[in-house]
């Protein structure tokens, strides 16, 4: 019933090509916004702050980051914590060694580092397809973790590799407590998302998913793979690097090179493979529903009062039913579910 | 209703590393209920909740976030994982939530000018290969027959496998051996590279630095390998029934160090009696009480409820004690023999006092040697390294922490 | 572009063949064993439409992807524009005006109408990956003129109903005529259509018979054209090359070659001849 | 360099390598005849070798028991896997599957554990992970005899699911599966029946995988790890290809612990974790689909 | 009694969809029956439905049955379909790109039963009505021209020897001296070995030379039907669907006005 876009006509092409063309969207857009900056700082404990808000906020960027090359280049990776590593290492490394450098700056070197990192492992999947450079991409994943516990220099010479993030200070201003923290990521993440959506809306989207979707063809039209490709592993991997140094400077602090492992790979490509592959919005929702899950089925199962080791197993049971369960109701992820769920409402109140 | 001490458990009993998980918490659990049954900590009832953090970081830190607040704010924690303790160091201080270490996590922290609310309690890593050097020397029949023997430092690739190399390097030098370093790549379920590297060297001692499945597999190979056993020494988390049951008769004559004395003691045959005889064990497999994580846990609960003891006698007895004043409990610290004869556990741990500059409280460790069946000491008494060598390592580093995060060492009151 | 110009000319000037554009020279391919084309040689004018017909397998796909580099002649020379090569490269190909459909469909198909339209013209495009981040200043301005044209390509080939639908979900015989579209987007010289009629009936044949006219008519576009309608391929091209197994067995106007007996035996049948 | 030392870390190697082959089968197995990326492979072999030893421990019966016992709950596995997780998911893009297969790897490793509990155990099998005193007197080289037999085990299953694939009707059928689900139930190829078979098979191949690598290492949840070390031996010997997982086997165990002996030193050591990943990518850069993988097929 | 009938079938594509809006068709036994329609009609959705290979596209059905020899076949699997003697060809190929041309004919038998020799006899039939797949047979279906896979996937269904084929496009990319053979053929097995085709067809003109009954489809609804020969008298289909007029045939060239398709709306 509201939710129609009849009505709403385009008179230039500018109104048609924005991110969201109907008008309820962009105002459910706007007060979630408001929400997320006004209230959610006031209202939410600091639990909700720190421990879901903040690693919900960092995992969509990551997320963001491995749905720009896998969901829209189409080169699946399982590498994703190894440039999230390099991005929290190198701004550690940035902050350490250059005095007075600004933190959003350091962050943003850190995520170049990464894409550099990003380009010099994209580089075979000029050659290497599917299943195969997903696989050969772990390669990026033991070498990085694997030099960051070497080169005992990363970590300042740390005696057990392990670093301890500096304290953020922008222009003067600690953020120490988790609602400034939750605001910085946000700030971070929402403005990175609005560049992800742009680039996805103009031409370098269009070649990312040309070449996901046939690259001879995309070849053939014009787009070069090899550069295509590779700024697709940049930009993705400068989207990882940046979250991986939020997740240690504005969640865990202090870091040791294994937090960066496989694991956290893993749980991104859940992420968007759950919320959807080849979506923006699939990537939070992706994050929220691998970050909320687990912990909501931990209340759930405690509250049962069962045993704790029987929850504890149930809970990774259920977890992958659940995974499973998704993936045959709605393959494309739950970006897809809202779409449709969409589509229905604007047909409401007929089925068809 | 008198309040409850509540105590935050980040606990994992999934996963890789479940075993160790779940014997050592079942253990911490086991001891709360025994103390319970019998009114508590002078009337005090200890209550906890569990959240599983699978061993990862993230989740550890969600988990914490989390149980911290619940049931009127949590006055201690312990998640035994590195990686957990790591990211909610910085949070502690904030929230006066006082985290135990036992057994793992920076050796620094023993510094509790530096960090105020971390209590690497009993032992750490630093003090744990100071003893393993001092035993090895003892074992050749004084530290000087060191000189020129070749030990292989055969370790878990990860800031826990490389915890210990300051101090064994600084002991290779002082002594003169030829310390070898082979990393195992995590998780290490292959080593056969590693072992013919070590049958090639010839050394006359390996330290197994090793975590989980890693130790099974180092034990299976060298038997592979052909590698005697009797010339592997295990840290204390490869030296667990966990590492050695499942190798068969190939761990036999292994050894590994231990901060609980192996056997048997009175606190254990209570629990068996008050609480697997009535079904409220917390364990499903009975026999696994008194294993090695089993007693650890209880360890670590024994030092918590003394603590929460020591410091009630300071702010009121029968009255809850909150996460602060529990850190003063924790600080002041001195379970003595006698107070280890009534609770029932004389020998099961060493002696622990801590005050504000050792938040460790004791170094102590033993050697245990696994028969096939069972672990025995094969040293009766408690072994303590170099500790003044570990001191300075362990005032240079915290220094170095201390001056990255801008914190002014002092002690609390 | 003019797309949107009135109908004045429309079924009037047809312009005349210019001089040879394309020249393809003993061109061989083979793959293994297989010899999918034998020292074949043919010339295309500008401005005409030049079928290239032949039984199933008889190498003319493979010819397309020949001219259009994405296979490599073993041996031959195309000259292109007065430019003599060994072979074509992909890329140099588009950029010099070489656009093409494939015969089996190539659209992106998790992109909608309007964007496979889009990336027809990022050859075009010139602002860099930063500014379209920022959708900002050039960017913007750049993307909204190009939306402009690719729009005039969706109102010529009637298909404004459907610009925001993903590709995947249209039926056939749509698919094909956005992949013209999106050929007709780079503003080629040369737009080689693989089989473009195939699945279509014969209304929708007529539709696409206009628009391979209209093109030609209106931008000079020259057209290579495989097909197996017989009646269109007569009806519309100016010449035809006939392929069978890999080798020519006829060239010339579509009158000369239906007369053709080797084409007839090889290719027609009886049932058309 | 000591010659002998230098055989003894390259048999050492190659015995390795057939060990990681035996789990690269199972993987072969199921893609190459679904086109499915099995993730649970590791899970299964957990599940596998934890039900045999949780039989024998909770009913106090002999292997010889367990084993059956195990096969049957594999070959139900199988079954249930089918209905349950594939048959929904006909024909939808490999990326959902192979998720699909993740979120099996997960329910397998709870369940497991649910139903024997989480500690270490031992398995034993009748032979003695042991250096072969025969080879040690005569050749003076260290080779253990557990290994040996390992090696025959793999061996022999790679030639049966070998054969099985070749010219057999149902290999074909397989095969063809693998290229596209619709066309093949539009044939008559009945994917309910293939597929259950064929996730039993895989069931089976890890009980033998999870026997010999439990007896090996104990049984525990690292074992689900081991489909780590079989990743780089797929890649280089190529997803189809049974012989392929073999020799990406024995090429990845060999080089990768001459590169720890030899190598590894000079920078640190503890390189195997990445160095077969470098190995296979580099052999990729020649041949995008391994060894012996069958060609991607890239025609317009 | 029809064999194959199809009673006011409903097709929703993923959930939100709706492509066939009741669709009623019967195909006597030993009959061959067109179904005609524009691009999007919905006549490879019918095909799938019959064929129940529709679950596999998250398409469902939500109206209506399919009957099949006087049997409800809606609930069965393809394969069962296939073993009760119903093939499909499926439009746009769908060769198994990695088998080799005889691997994929072989393919086709999987349900029967038979002997190699009696194989080798139906191998040795289809390579005689395709000559060219004889030439190609060792060469890998991906790799082989479209009309090559074409003729692959319609030889693959022979193999089945089914008693009912489902024929969807089959001339579509075909070389016209081909596609009069294969309509040939269809003949040939009609008469001969008594099968029954459904047959979707673009090109209406030979499709109704050959069939004895047919059906439009248009947007999912069924506008017309008829026997062959009546529909292909029909002015409008004459018009539209064999592009000649009551002036006769008119050349591709001339199309050059705008104009609409008329539409029926049932
Ligand atoms: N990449 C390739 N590898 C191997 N053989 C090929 C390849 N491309 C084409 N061929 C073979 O070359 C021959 C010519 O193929 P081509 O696709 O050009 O035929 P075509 O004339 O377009 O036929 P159709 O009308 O059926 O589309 C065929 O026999 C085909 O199998
Ligand atoms: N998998 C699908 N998901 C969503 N819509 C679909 C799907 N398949 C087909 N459709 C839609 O259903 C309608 C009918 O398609 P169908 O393929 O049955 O048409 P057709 O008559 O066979 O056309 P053609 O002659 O082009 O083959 C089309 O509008 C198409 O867009
Ligand atoms: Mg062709
Ligand atoms: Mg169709």
């Amino acid at each position: 019933m509201f939710y129609r876009e009849a009505g709403q006509f385009k008179t230039s092409y500018e109104a048609d090509g924005q991110i969201f063309p109907i008008l309820q969207d962009r105002i459910a857009l706007l007060m979630l916004m408001a929400a997320a900056i006004v209230v959610v700082p006031l209202a939410a404990s600091p639990y909700v702050l720190s421990a879901i808000l903040i690693p919900f906020l960092i995992f969509s960027l990551a997320a963001l980051g491995l749905n720009i090359l896998t969901g829209y280049a189409g080169q699946l990776s399982l590498g994703t914590a190894a440039f999230m590593a390099v991005g929290a290492f190198a701004s550690y490394n940035f902050i350490l060694r250059i005095p007075g450098l600004p933190v959003l700056l350091a962050f943003v070197l850190g995520g170049l580092s990464a894409a550099l990192v990003g380009i010099a492992f994209g580089l075979p999947s000029l050659r290497i397809r599917g299943f195969y450079l997903a696989a050969a991409t772990l390669a990026t994943q033991f070498f990085v973790v694997w030099c960051l516990t070497k080169i005992p220099y990363l970590t300042n010479y740390s005696a057990s590799g392990v670093i301890t993030a500096q304290p953020i200070v922008i222009l003067g201003y600690a953020f120490d407590s988790p609602g400034r923290k939750y605001l910085l990521v946000l700030g971070v993440v929402a403005l990175m998302a609005l560049l992800a959506k742009n680039m996805i809306r103009s031409n370098v989207g269009r070649s990312w998913m040309a070449v996901r979707d046939m690259d001879v063809a995309a070849e053939v039209i014009g787009f070069r793979l090899m550069r295509t490709k590779l700024l697709a592993f940049a930009v993705s991997s400068f989207y990882c690097g940046v979250a991986g140094a939020l997740y240690a400077y504005a969640y865990l602090g202090t870091v040791e090179p294994e937090a960066y492992n496989l694991d956290l790979s893993f749980r991104i490509l859940f992420m968007i493979i759950i919320g959807g592959v080849g979506s923006v919005l699939g990537s939070f929702l992706g994050a929220a529903f691998i970050v909320l899950l687990p912990v909501l089925l931990n209340v759930i199962a405690h509250s049962l009062a069962l045993p704790t080791n029987v929850a504890s197993n149930l809970e990774l049971m259920v977890f992958g039913a659940l995974i499973i369960f998704f993936l045959i109701v709605e393959p494309h992820g739950l970006a897809r579910l809202w779409q449709i769920g969409k589509e229905k409402l604007r047909l409401w109140p007929f089925p068809h | 209703q008198p309040a409850e001490q509540y105590v935050a458990l980040p606990s994992y009993r999934v996963g890789p590393y479940a075993a160790g998980g779940s014997g050592f918490y079942g253990g911490i659990i086991d001891y709360f209920n025994l103390v319970n049954l019998s009114g508590g900590v002078n009337g005090v009832k200890i209550s906890w909740e569990e959240c599983e953090t699978e061993y990862n970081p993230s989740r550890g830190v969600e988990c914490y976030e989390r149980l911290k607040t619940r049931n009127g704010g949590a006055t201690l924690v312990e998640p035994l994982s590195t990686g957990v303790a790591y990211g909610i160091l910085d949070r502690l201080a904030v929230d006066k939530i006082p985290m135990t270490m036992i057994g793992y996590g920076r050796s620094d922290a023993a510094n509790g000018k530096v960090f105020p609310y971390v209590f690497p309690l009993i032992t750490s890593y630093w003090n744990q290969a100071a003893a393993m050097i001092k035993y090895l020397g003892d074992k050749e029949g004084g530290m000087d027959k060191l000189k020129g023997k070749k030990i292989v430092h055969l370790y878990h690739d990860s800031a826990f496998g490389k915890e210990p190399l300051p101090v064994l390097e600084a002991l290779a030098k002082q002594y003169g051996f030829e310390l070898i370093k082979i990393p195992v790549t995590p998780p290490g379920s292959e080593q056969q590279s590693q072992w013919l590297q070590i049958r090639q060297a010839r050394p006359d001692h390996v330290i197994l630095w090793g975590w989980g499945s890693m130790n099974a597999v180092a034990i299976k190979t060298a038997q592979r390998n052909g590698f005697p056993r009797e010339k592997i020494l295990g840290v204390w988390w490869a030296g667990s029934e966990e590492d050695t049951v499942p190798t068969g008769d190939a761990a036999k004559g292994y050894s590994a160090m231990t901060f609980n004395t192996p056997g048997n003691y009175p606190v254990l045959d209570e629990i068996r009696k008050k609480l697997y005889d009535a079904g409220k064990g917390n364990l499903a497999d009975a026999s696994r009480v008194g294993s090695v994580y089993h007693m650890r846990g209880v360890s670590a609960a024994v030092l918590w409820v003394e603590a929460m003891r020591t410091a009630q006698e300071k702010y009121g007895k029968g009255k809850r004690v909150s996460g602060e004043q529990l850190r003063w409990g924790l600080e002041n610290l001195n379970v003595d023999e006698a107070r280890q004869k009534a609770i029932g556990a004389f020998g099961m741990l060493p002696v622990v006092k801590t005050s504000c500059d050792d938040h460790e409280g004791s170094g102590a460790v033993k050697v245990q040697q696994w028969d096939g069946k069972k672990w025995n000491a094969v040293t009766p008494n408690w072994i303590v390294g170099d500790k003044a060598l570990t001191r300075k390592l362990l005032e240079e580093s915290s220094a170095a922490y201390a001056a990255e995060k801008k914190i002014t060492p002092a002690c609390l009151k | 572009m003019r797309m949107n110009e009135p109908e004045a000319h429309f079924g009037t000037v047809r312009r005349p063949a210019g001089p040879v554009i394309l020249d393809l020279k003993n061109i061989s391919l083979s793959f293994g064993g297989v010899k999918a084309l034998t020292d074949i040689s043919f010339d295309v004018r500008q401005h005409e439409i030049r079928a290239i017909i032949g039984p199933n397998g008889a190498g003319k796909s493979s010819m397309l992807n020949v001219i259009n580099g994405v296979y490599r002649p073993q041996q031959g020379q195309i000259v292109y524009r007065g430019e003599v090569r060994k072979n074509m490269d992909v890329h140099a190909a588009a950029k010099s005006g070489i656009a093409r459909t494939f015969q089996n469909i190539a659209l992106f198909k998790g992109m909608t109408v309007l964007d496979n339209i889009m990336t027809g013209r990022n050859l075009k495009m010139k602002s860099n990956f930063l500014l379209q981040a920022l959708y900002w200043g050039p960017a913007r301005r750049e993307e909204i003129a190009h939306r402009i044209k690719a729009e005039q390509i969706i109102d010529f080939l009637e298909i404004q109903a459907i610009r925001k639908t993903p590709v995947g979900r249209l039926p056939y015989g749509l698919q094909k005529r956005v992949e013209l579209g999106r050929a007709l987007a780079a503003e080629p010289e040369i737009l080689l259509l693989d089989e473009p009629m195939a699945g279509m009936n014969v209304e929708e044949k007529q539709d696409m018979c206009r628009f391979i006219l209209d093109v030609n008519d209106q931008f000079g576009t020259t057209i290579v054209l495989i097909e197996h309608d017989m009646g269109v391929v007569m009806d519309i091209s100016d010449r035809v090359v006939v392929l069978d197994y890999g080798k020519k067995i006829g060239d010339g106007t579509p009158d000369q070659v239906r007369g053709n007996q080797d084409v007839i035996n090889a290719y027609l049948g009886k049932g058309c001849a | 360099m000591n010659l002998n030392f230098f055989f003894e870390v390259l048999i050492g190697g190659l015995l390795s390598g057939v060990m990681y082959a035996l789990v690269a089968i199972g993987f072969v197995l199921i893609y190459k005849a679904s086109g499915v990326f099995n993730f649970a492979q590791g899970a299964m072999v957990y599940f596998a070798a934890l039900t045999c030893v949780g039989v024998m421990e909770k009913f106090g019966v002999s292997l010889w028991i367990a084993v059956p016992v195990t096969v049957a709950v594999m070959i139900a596995l199988g079954a249930a896997v089918e209905r349950v997780v594939l048959r929904p998911l006909v024909n939808q893009p490999e990326i959902a599957l192979f998720m699909a297969t993740i979120g099996l790897a997960f329910f397998l490793e709870g369940l497991a554990q649910l139903m024997w509990g989480a500690q270490v155990r031992k398995l034993e099998l009748p032979i003695e992970d042991v250096p072969s005193q025969y080879l040690m007197d005569h050749y003076n080289i260290l080779v253990s005899q557990f290994d040996i037999m390992a090696a025959a085990v793999c061996g022999l299953l790679v030639i049966t699911l070998a054969l099985l694939f070749s010219k057999t009707k149902v290999g074909r059928a397989l095969r063809a599966v693998a290229d596209d689900h619709q066309a093949a139930q539009a044939v008559g190829i009945p994917l309910k029946r293939i597929w259950a078979v064929l996730w039993a098979v895989a069931g089976l191949v890890a009980l033998v995988a999870g026997m010999l690598w439990g007896a090996r290492n104990g049984v525990q949840f690292a074992l689900t790890f081991v489909a780590l070390k079989a990743l780089p031996v797929l890649i280089l010997g190529g997803f189809t290809s049974m012989p392929g997982a073999i020799v990406g086997g024995l090429i990845i165990g060999a080089s990768e612990k001459l590169a720890e002996v030899y190598i590894g030193p000079m920078v640190g050591g503890g390189i195997e974790g990445w160095f077969p990943y470098v190995l296979a990518l580099l052999f990729l850069l020649v041949r995008p689909e391994g060894l012996f993988g069958e060609k991607i097929i890239r025609r317009i | 009694m029809s064999y194959l009938s199809v009673n006011n079938v409903e097709v929703i594509y993923d959930h939100v969809i709706l492509v066939l809006k009741g669709v009623s068709l019967q195909v006597p036994q030993g009959k061959i029956v067109a179904l005609l329609g524009a691009n999007g009609a919905g006549k490879s959705t019918t095909l799938k439905t019959i064929s129940t290979l529709l679950r596999g596209e998250r398409g469902d059905v939500t109206k209506g049955e399919v009957q099949f020899k006087g049997e409800r076949i809606d609930q069965l699997t393809p394969n069962e379909l296939v073993k009760r003697g119903l093939s499909q060809v499926m439009e746009g190929r769908h060769c198994f790109s990695h088998l080799t041309i005889e691997e994929n004919l072989l393919t086709g038998a999987y349900t029967r039963n038979d002997s190699r020799a009696e194989l080798k006899a139906s191998l040795e039939k289809v390579y005689h009505y395709f000559p060219r797949l004889k030439e190609r047979r060792a060469s890998q279906a991906g790799y082989t021209s479209g009309g090559e896979q074409q003729m692959c996937a319609i030889g693959r269904a022979l193999m089945a020897r089914p008693s009912m084929i489902l024929l969807d496009e089959p001339s579509m990319g075909i070389a016209p001296q081909i596609v009069e053979e294969i309509f040939g053929i269809v003949k040939d097995l009609n008469s001969k070995e008594n099968v029954s085709f459904l047959l979707a067809e673009q090109n209406t003109s030979i499709a109704l030379r050959y069939a004895d009954f047919g059906y439009i489809l248009e947007n999912g609804r069924v506008v017309m039907e008829g026997a062959a020969d009546e529909l292909s008298c029909n002015e409008d289909v004459k018009e539209f669907y064999l592009g000649v007029s009551a002036a006769g045939r008119k050349s591709f060239r001339d199309m050059k006005f705008y104009r609409r398709r008329k539409r029926w709306l049932a």
